[in-house]
């Protein structure tokens, strides 16, 4: 039974790690822009498509997809943002909701027109590698996957932390109208928080293509699993994404052992409205901004 | 009677004898293009006069869903009643989200995303509730041959869309009448300006939870009918989340506060859908319709983000002249845009924008706005 | 000498309202010239729009020999004219330096940003102190020594100040006063915008009196005043 | 005359930073009181705590005996306290005349009794000609007529006006001046937050003045722009010695 | 995509009616009723194109279309138009109705049973009969639907079935006392556990059900159910699956070093299916499973498996395109009877049905007073060597079952 819980642990901290990835993304597009990218979760299947689709041609492992997958969906991000999406950034809220669930329906629909309805998986021999320690078997993929959203996580960071761009980021989120007074190009910084954003959900995806089998409908948990971490962790922190990505990871899986693994979203939604409650800034949101 | 009214009238006629000439399957289309209209007609009432972004409207309506199919099949509870049952229910719902997420000054977007929670909570625990026969399902039997529409409120084609063209034309009525009324009024002061409204003696939380449930119980209603009319519920398809995010999207395109923006919405959106769905399958391409569907909410939206009806009224002169004393005639000459038809740029994004920020970012925002 | 920035006829305004109703004004080099008026006369929308945040509606706006009427803020930031703001709208959660580095970001050569900065920090030795303070934590006249310092790392020609001596205590109104005569001997022009009158005309050469977005009153500041309206309406007396 | 409204010792604190420190007045019934002090002293601050938009972190508010510090807005303003905004807040999306119903609403719920209150109101104001157009297609004066025009609509025992001449021509407050004495003359009591001083020298009986959130001095507007501690924080030293 | 949707690119015709259609509900004008009395049958067949069901209702769509060609090779003309419902069970009813307002005189559907049953209320109202392919809510021959007619077994019944098939199979070496179910938790899914619970225990098999763990229907990861199963130490697991979950069951128990001595779905979809063979490859084997499936043995499945290899010769003949071509042959032999398309005489025929020469295991096709035929015959399945072979009843069997299973560890 202990080797349940801790396995159930490492499971959660590993794809929690990559949730964080993918909550990052909605969290820093949010934190600059103050708009919830409803599709969110399409941009996470949009990158486990060319993971799938690089390893179908190549037989290259996802991670090695990632360059790829950050560059398109930066391209992707950005130039949606620059073309349509600035226009919307000062709209009322329910009508950036219909821009971005429109824009969600364009991708989904597209993968199904491409790739066709049925889930794909990606499955070779080094599927089933595993690695021992003590006593546990760990998931060679997984831990793969972890890794690389942390790397990925920590570049994030030190970009918005140490570049002037990424501070002209922090700058933008934290007092609009004082970065548009010396000259900070808004629009541009908004395209780059959405290119951003999107190449963190893309990355994700590529990291995910092994693990989950793709396929379009997929997305939408996506964009409520990246709601629920950000919501959780404080909208607009980035320490607050990670914490909130392993939180509901590791809780998702300790939901499963312990109560029915069907009912373990229960315990996220929960979660959900309990912090909305009781602690909207979220666990870490108190302070903001999209670098601290 | 003013011209609005007119049209309403003209409109209603219209529908009402259309099943003379209908097929079975335009008549069922039809009522689904009710069904979204009353629903973004409830949503409507909360977002667009009251300014509550309700992403979770699905919850109301699979609740209005299952508590009239259980309360007839299983008690034998004339839908009659269980409407009643179901309205109370939706609401009381809608109440207690409502009460939570304002007392505790959940705003803008973190209210519609307690909305979605608890949308989805609702989802799951229905899954796993065998009394409503969790993610198998809850059937209605086949009706029987001595089955008397009026009273089981099952029936043909035919039926239903009489049934849902009155549901629907009482909604509307009870939208108008309540929009027009002091309680409309001061909803859009809610909207447009909390606090200045609080400031003005509006008692906002009241009014708020007012909007709130009467969006739920109708939204229940609505529910309710689908659940009699389709006969097998199944909490991903009443509850699911997809639902409560097409249910916005009519009243969004036909325009947000406004009357005839959910109706115009619905007409527009649901034969769009059902199009794109003809066009994919015959085409053989499966997303095809998805895509299409995407692309031209997207236009519709950066072309007319105010939405159709706001566009189609000032062509038509269907705009409302605001009553006026006796021997004023002359100042009110100017007829203006309706009030009710019009959206204040800045709602919604003012509210969803405060919370969360330093003080540096609010005083940038105001100030921004301030006319110096 | 032809004017350094030459405003005609400059009309702009927010969604639908018309605050700017046809502007002329005119600032020399090495002038330091201010722009006076009460709440609501027009004064930021003014500085808004100069420094490219706002499209005018018509009008011309000649800065440098450039028409910039329409122009971004980052071209006009670039043209070298600065802007700070009402109210500082400084970055509260980042640093004093990153605030600073950031009002130098259109200059990407490093030694000009270190140069810049030393500048800064000679300027306002306080600031040196405090570089690595979250600048939200500041008081409001460190805060408005910060949003001056970051226009400055812009190297602007023209610096446009909007309100600077808004909340500040009269000692700490006094200083800046004097550092903006400071700036102004250096060799950048001023436009001040303030509703600071006797203080803000002390230390300028000119002064502009704006009501309801015009331009009501112009002449050297001895003049303005002198004028009985001005001692009326913004004076008390 | 008795007081309408009593402040004690009043403190309001952010994170450290103390907006208003420890400030005690009282308004007399049926007087016109002017707020004055520099930007940033305290006044909307002040003005805020008495409408109830912000809570003290100490001392107390008095409305016509009955402590009112803390009360939400709305119930506030059923008790016959009305205020406007420094900030203009029309109600963008409704019509001028929609935005006075809303302050008339306060008094009676039957619309046509309110529409008509609203339109003799903006008669009164000067904007019945504007009583159809969209609140946001206004000018900034008539803005601040309509700020004026829906807490009047109110029917307030007080009106707390911030900064409403701001931005007006002369003539246009003269307007509004003659309004505000017509309404005092009914015996509604009328606190105002006010720059221009020819305003508060016309119509203001008393004068409050406030500096880095400190009442510093208080009187007859004779009094006060005589009063050596305001004319060296607010008027300025050289605004003496042109 | 072109090569699973065949009818692409000939469609110009359909496209043309698709144009009327839409113009039709586009503009609000009302289409005539048409119904015909005379000429070809006109045949609905409702089934889950797009959306999360996709998979088996294009499975099912191929078997629909080989039949069609095959029946028409022998004469029998039928005019098929599909329709898709997009996973989405609440569209069954207004789908049935454009299909009858395009003149449909019979149904076919709907693959899943919530679908079916929405679908059959407007049979029920138009009076159209409705032939269910493949759906295995009881429910649907018990809400008193007069116009369904299911040639598909119930859940509990494969349940039943199943019982009866494993308990030939016990032996010495070979006999679990505990069983862990992992469950998906959809309709379905739902249902058979249900059955599973009540009918196991009572069996007399001697195997004792120790947990029961429900996954939702869109997991998208399975480690943490399997780490549950695993710490049961169940000697049996019963999945009972999709196809997709019953690869993520197999890949994390391969990962997890979990061997039971089997792997047993009752009346669960999978591991038949192409897609799970080909993902697993040998970690495929062994898998056990109980369903309504094809008998090899007969001359008529043998032609249909022929035609079959070279339609898709990716694809493989399973259950959905096997009741898929038994859904026309009972529409086509009922049409021949007829002598009638319209619905009342079809509906009349569908009740006289008595087909012996068919391609599914069981006895000839009938329809019991509810609509049920109860003739469907459930044999116990073993994938070997990647493909689903029958390994029970004895008397069916192709090949001997192979049990315990083999040790992931020691597959070659």
């Amino acid at each position: 039974m202990n080797e349940l819980y801790v396995g159930a642990l490492i499971n959660g901290l590993l794809i929690g790690a990559v949730y964080a990835l993918i909550a990052t993304g909605l969290n820093l597009i949010f934190g600059v822009m103050r708009v919830v990218n409803f599709a969110h979760g399409e941009m996470v299947v949009i990158g486990m498509y060319m993971g799938y689709g690089l390893w179908r041609l190549t037989g290259w492992p996802p991670i090695a997809t990632i360059p790829f997958a950050l560059i398109g969906l930066f391209a992707m991000g950005y130039g949606f943002q620059r073309w349509i999406g600035n226009a919307f950034v000062a709209r009322p809220q329910h009508v950036q909701f219909v821009l971005y669930i429109g824009l969600a329906l364009v991708i989904t629909g597209v993968h199904a027109v491409i790739f066709g309805p049925d889930p794909m998986g990606i499955q070779s021999a080094a599927s089933f590698d595993v690695y021992r320690v003590a006593g546990l078997r760990i998931d060679a993929t997984r831990l793969h996957a972890a890794l690389a959203a942390c790397v990925l996580i920590a570049l994030l960071w030190a970009w918005l932390r140490f570049s002037l761009t990424g501070k002209a980021l922090h700058a933008a989120a934290d007092n609009l109208l004082g970065a548009r007074a010396i000259g900070i190009r808004t629009n541009h910084i908004f395209a780059l928080a959405m290119g951003m954003g999107a190449a963190c959900a893309g990355a994700a995806g590529a990291l995910l293509a092994p693990l989950y089998d793709t396929q379009p409908y997929l997305a939408s948990e996506f964009t409520l699993l990246a709601f629920i971490i950000v919501i959780v962790g404080g909208l607009a922190s980035l320490p607050g994404a990670l914490l909130g990505g392993v939180l509901v990871g590791v809780a998702e899986a300790f939901a499963a052992v312990v109560i029915e693994p069907s009912a373990k979203s229960l315990f996220s939604y929960g979660l959900l409205i309990i912090v909305l409650v009781l602690m909207p800034q979220g666990l870490l949101g108190g302070r903001q901004g999209a670098g601290r | 009677m003013s011209r609005q009214w007119w049209a309403a009238l003209v409109f209603v006629a219209a529908l009402a004898l259309l099943p003379l000439g209908a097929s079975d399957y335009l008549l069922s289309a039809l009522t689904l293009v009710f069904i979204a209209a009353l629903v973004g007609i409830a949503w409507n009432l909360m977002m667009g006069f009251a300014g509550q972004l309700s992403l979770g409207h699905a919850l109301y309506f699979g609740v209005g869903a299952y508590t009239v199919a259980i309360l007839a099949e299983r008690y034998g509870v004339t839908p009659w009643i269980g409407m009643g049952i179901a309205f109370a229910a939706g609401a009381a719902i809608a109440l207690l989200i409502g009460a939570l997420g304002f007392r505790f000054a959940v705003r803008g977007v973190y209210f519609a995303l307690l909305t979605i929670a608890f949308a989805e909570f609702g989802r799951i625990v229905f899954e796993h509730w065998s009394f409503v026969g969790g993610t198998g399902g809850f059937y209605l039997k086949a009706l029987s041959a001595t089955n008397v529409p009026l009273i089981s409120l099952r029936g043909g084609a035919r039926f239903n869309y009489y049934a849902l063209l009155v549901t629907l034309t009482f909604a509307w009525w009870l939208s108008v009448a309540v929009v027009r009324s002091a309680i409309g009024y001061r909803w859009r002061a809610i909207r447009d300006d909390e606090d200045a409204a609080r400031a003005l003696g509006v008692p906002a939380f009241r009014l708020k939870l007012l909007a709130v449930a009467l969006s739920g119980g109708l939204t229940a209603i609505a529910g309710g009918w689908s659940g009699l009319i389709g006969g097998s519920l199944f909490p991903d398809s009443v509850l699911g989340m997809r639902l409560s995010i097409d249910f916005i999207v009519a009243p969004i395109v036909g325009g947000i506060g406004t009357l005839f923006g959910p109706i115009l919405g619905a007409f527009i959106v649901v034969p769009l859908n059902e199009w794109s769905r003809e066009l994919a399958q015959a085409a053989g391409i499966n997303g095809l319709n998805l895509l299409i569907y995407g692309v031209l909410l997207m236009a519709v939206i950066i072309v007319a983000p105010q939405g159709g009806w706001p566009w189609i009224a000032r062509r038509l002169g269907l705009v409302e002249r605001v009553p006026c004393r006796p021997g004023e005639q002359a100042r009110n000459g100017v007829a203006i845009a309706a009030s009710d038809s019009t959206t204040g740029d800045t709602h919604g994004q003012t509210s969803g924008r405060t919370q969360g920020q330093t003080p540096s970012r609010a005083q940038g925002q105001t100030s921004d706005r301030a006319t110096q | 000498m032809s004017a350094l920035l030459s405003v005609d006829q400059l009309q702009s305004g927010y969604e639908g309202v018309a605050i700017l109703n046809g502007i002329d004004l005119h600032v020399d080099r090495g002038e330091t010239v201010a722009v006076v008026g009460a709440n609501g006369a027009g004064k930021t929308t003014l500085i808004r729009t100069l420094g490219g945040l706002l499209k005018p509606r018509a009008g011309s706006i000649l800065f440098d020999a450039k028409e910039m009427a329409g122009s971004a803020s980052d071209r006009v930031c670039e043209a070298g004219l600065a802007h700070v703001p009402e109210g500082r709208q400084l970055f509260a959660t980042l640093s004093v330096e990153d605030n600073l580095r950031l009002g130098g970001h259109l200059n990407r050569s490093r030694a000009r940003m270190v140069r810049n900065l030393t500048r800064v920090y000679d300027i306002f030795p306080r600031l040196g102190e405090r570089r690595r303070q979250q600048a939200g934590s500041l008081s409001g006249g460190e805060q408005q020594m910060v949003a001056i310092g970051r226009a400055l790392m812009a190297e602007p020609i023209l610096m446009m100040l909007d309100e600077p001596s808004l909340g500040l205590s009269p000692i700490m109104v006094a200083t800046l006063f004097d550092v903006i005569g400071q700036l102004n001997r250096d060799g950048i022009s001023i436009l001040l915008v303030e509703q600071n009158v006797a203080e803000s005309l002390a230390v300028a050469a000119r002064g502009y009196v704006l009501e309801n977005g015009e331009v009501v009153l112009a002449g050297t500041s001895a003049a303005l005043l002198g004028d009985d309206r001005v001692r009326r309406a913004y004076l008390g007396l | 005359m008795s007081a309408i409204l009593q402040l004690k010792g009043v403190t309001r604190r952010y994170s450290g930073l103390v907006a208003v420190s420890d400030v005690s007045f009282d308004i007399e019934q049926g007087s016109i009181t002017a707020l004055i002090g520099p930007n940033g002293a305290g006044k909307t601050t002040t003005f805020g705590m008495i409408a109830g938009a912000i809570s003290p972190s100490a001392g107390s508010i008095h409305y016509e005996g009955v402590r009112i510090d803390g009360v939400a807005p709305e119930r506030l303003c059923a008790m016959g306290i009305a205020r406007t905004f420094q900030i203009v807040r029309p109600l963008q999306g409704m019509s001028v005349i929609d935005n006075v119903m809303i302050g008339a609403l306060n008094r009676t719920s039957n619309l046509k009794i309110a529409r008509s209150n609203a339109l003799d109101l903006l008669d009164r104001v000067g904007l019945g000609t504007k009583a159809f157009e969209m609140a946001s297609n206004l000018t900034l004066p008539d803005r601040k007529l309509l700020e004026t025009a829906k807490a009047l609509a109110t029917g307030p025992k007080l009106l707390m006006l911030d900064e409403v001449m701001a931005g007006l021509r002369p003539a246009e407050a003269d307007r509004v001046m003659d309004v505000l004495s017509a309404v005092r003359a009914e015996g509604v009591t009328i606190l105002l937050i006010e720059h221009v001083m020819r305003v508060v020298m016309a119509i203001a009986q008393h004068v409050i003045v406030l500096n880095h959130g400190e009442l510093i001095a208080r009187g007859t507007p004779s009094a006060i722009v005589t009063h050596p501690r305001v004319i060296e924080s607010y008027l300025g030293t050289k605004a003496i010695h042109p | 995509m072109t090569g699973k949707h065949p009818s692409l690119r000939s469609d110009r015709r359909r496209l043309m009616k698709w144009a009327g259609a839409s113009a039709a509900l586009g503009s609000l004008s009302f289409p005539a009723l048409v119904r015909a009395q005379s000429g070809p049958l006109k045949v609905g067949v409702i089934l889950p194109l797009s959306g999360v069901l996709s998979f088996p209702g294009i499975a099912t769509r191929r078997g629909t279309e080989l039949a069609v060609k095959m029946f028409a090779e022998q004469g029998v003309t039928l005019d098929v138009t599909y329709a898709d419902y997009e996973s989405k069970p609440e569209n069954g009813r207004v789908v049935a109705e454009r299909l009858i307002r395009d003149g449909c005189t019979i149904l076919i559907g709907a693959w899943d049973s919530g679908a079916t049953i929405s679908a059959a209320q407007a049979c029920e109202a138009a009076k159209v009969p409705l032939v269910v392919n493949v759906g295995s809510a009881r429910q649907i021959t018990e809400q008193g639907f007069t116009q369904v007619f299911r040639n598909f077994s119930p859940s509990d019944d494969i349940v039943a079935h199943g019982v009866q098939r494993f308990k030939e199979i016990l032996r010495p070496g070979f006999e679990p006392k505990t069983a862990v179910v992992l469950h998906v938790n959809d309709t379905f899914g739902q249902a058979t556990s249900g059955a599973v619970k009540a009918l196991w225990e009572k069996s007399g098999m001697g195997i004792r059900i120790v947990d029961m763990i429900s996954y939702d229907a869109r997991a998208r990861d399975l480690s943490v159910e399997v780490a549950k199963a695993k710490a049961s130490g169940a000697d049996l697991v019963a999945p009972i699956t999709r196809v997709n979950d019953a690869i993520l069951i197999v890949r994390e128990m391969v990962k997890q070093d979990y061997n039971p001595m089997a792997i047993y779905g009752p009346s669960s979809p999978g591991p038949y299916e192409k897609a799970f063979t080909d993902a697993m490859g040998k970690y495929a084997n062994d898998y056990l499973v109980s369903v309504p499936w094809y008998d090899a043995s007969r001359a008529l499945t043998k032609r249909v498996l022929d035609r079959w290899s070279k339609a898709y010769p990716d694809g493989r003949f399973e259950l959905n395109s096997g009741f898929g071509w038994e859904s026309i042959q009972v529409v086509a032999d009922a049409f021949q009877r007829a002598k009638s398309n319209r619905s009342a005489d079809l509906h009349e025929a569908l009740r006289q049905t008595h087909i012996n020469d068919h391609i599914m295991a069981g006895g000839p096709i009938v329809f019991d007073g509810k609509g049920q035929n109860p003739n469907i015959g459930i044999p116990l399945l073993q994938v070997q060597n990647q493909e689903p072979v029958v390994v029970g009843p004895k008397d069916a069997a192709q090949a001997a079952v192979k049990l315990p299973m083999t040790r992931w560890s020691e597959r070659a």
